[in-house]
């Protein structure tokens, strides 16, 4: 399946990006014009991902954070990675309610919603080395 | 007290909108708080991080919690953390101070 | 003088894509909250860059483009480049109503506007390799 | 006629707007043309082209051509290229009727 489109961002690890990088997102998606609602599924799995990568991965120190998208005709493919601590037990961290940091109001269920809103989402990281979030989604919207 | 939340609620505004209702929250007399998020036009996990926080504290003081005006997205997220068990949503303010 | 933030966008160039880097650049510069006219300008000076990459750079052809922009507390800094045909005589191509393509009803004005809504704009180029464009514009509504 | 511009005028639409027009202009009957830019929200160079263009059109039918609803944005490219030399710009439609 050949991409109609494909980008590639990278910026700064600060929390202003992460409004940013959702509004990147949704401007690359509506070319593809999904339903309003399809497009606030994407805009909240990447708020999610950017966020984690600020927070967690680079924990709130300066890093750079990349985010790579594909569009198919119906489909968005997203790639948000980051050269942070990393995860050391990912099936733990993927699981809802748990978080590192309850102290910071965090809730746990960052990687919960991005598959609720997302059709996959495949998580590899290496501790020290960083953490890649792949997702894709299909807009059911936009099925011939 | 009635909170409205305007704009993006994210880990970037979560600092802010905190500081904000925890100040109003000192000077409230009454310990009960009706979030309203009609207005709010984003929101990510953060949001139940942030409802859960104040939830508890005001719960100490013998306060309630409740939400007003979600919208489709913000519903399917507290539906999944399970806040809606404990701080329930209504569909309006005149609602929630019903069953406060 | 440290920016206080950066991104690198590389996208395909596709017409398309000129709404698309528009709108990350103005998204980007949002962020220091100049007013609508300093971003209009900002937009249209992105919007004559990455069409020219488009157009006269890949000939419409599919290449790689890259936006690199750099904000300061009352200023932009943005590049935008490609690797496409490159400009042999970047002095004729600047001059007001030059354009190497005048039968696709191109103005050439694309460099007098980039000019006109930019403090600065410089070019670099090199024929077969690639173009350049620097534009850099201070916010006078936000200087203190 | 009156050709109203609605939405964003750049390279990638301006394909779709010169065909648009120019479908218009051999139905008219009348080959004066009135550009109504009131409703565009961005220009780019791409106007310049997409005007002039229509202009020498039209006036080699012996039409006129003229400009209304200016943003600053877009008066000020039009100003660069010396286009309001040739294609005039007025305030309102009427303006622009009564000195065709
Ligand atoms: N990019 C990342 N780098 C390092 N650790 C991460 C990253 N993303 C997630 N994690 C780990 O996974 C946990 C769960 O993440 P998540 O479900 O998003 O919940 P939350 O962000 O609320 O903690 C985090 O608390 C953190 O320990
Ligand atoms: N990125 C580029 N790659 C190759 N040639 C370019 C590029 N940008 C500009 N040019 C050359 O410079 C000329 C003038 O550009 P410009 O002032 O933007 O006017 P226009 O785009 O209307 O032709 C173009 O016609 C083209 O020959």
């Amino acid at each position: 399946m050949q991409p109609i489109n494909e980008i590639k961002l990278e910026f700064l690890s600060k929390s202003s990006n992460e409004a940013f990088a959702r509004v990147v997102a949704a401007a690359f998606v509506s070319q593809i014009d999904p339903t309003l609602e399809e497009l606030a599924d994407v805009k909240t799995a990447v708020s999610e991902a950017v966020t984690n990568a600020v927070i967690h991965g680079y924990e709130n120190s300066q890093g750079l954070i990349r985010m790579h998208c594909k569009l198919f005709c119906d489909a968005v493919e997203i790639i948000i990675s980051d050269d942070g601590v990393g995860i050391e037990d990912i099936e733990l961290a993927r699981q809802p309610l748990y978080t590192s940091k309850p102290d910071m109001d965090r809730s746990g269920m960052g990687f919960t919603v991005m598959e609720s809103f997302m059709d996959i989402v495949e998580v590899t990281s290496k501790p020290g080395e960083g953490t890649t979030v792949y997702m894709f989604k299909t807009f059911k919207s936009l099925i011939k | 007290m009635i909170a409205g939340v305007v704009g993006e609620l994210d880990h970037h505004s979560a600092d802010y909108i905190r500081q904000k209702l925890d100040a109003e929250l000192v000077k409230a007399s009454n310990k009960n708080i009706i979030f309203d998020l009609s207005k709010m036009s984003f929101m990510d996990s953060s949001g139940i991080g942030i409802i859960m926080g104040r939830y508890k504290n005001i719960q100490k003081l013998g306060g309630k919690a409740s939400l007003v005006g979600l919208s489709d997205q913000s519903r399917r997220i507290f539906e999944m953390s399970g806040l809606l068990k404990i701080v329930p949503a209504y569909e309006t303010i005149d609602e929630a101070l019903k069953n406060m």
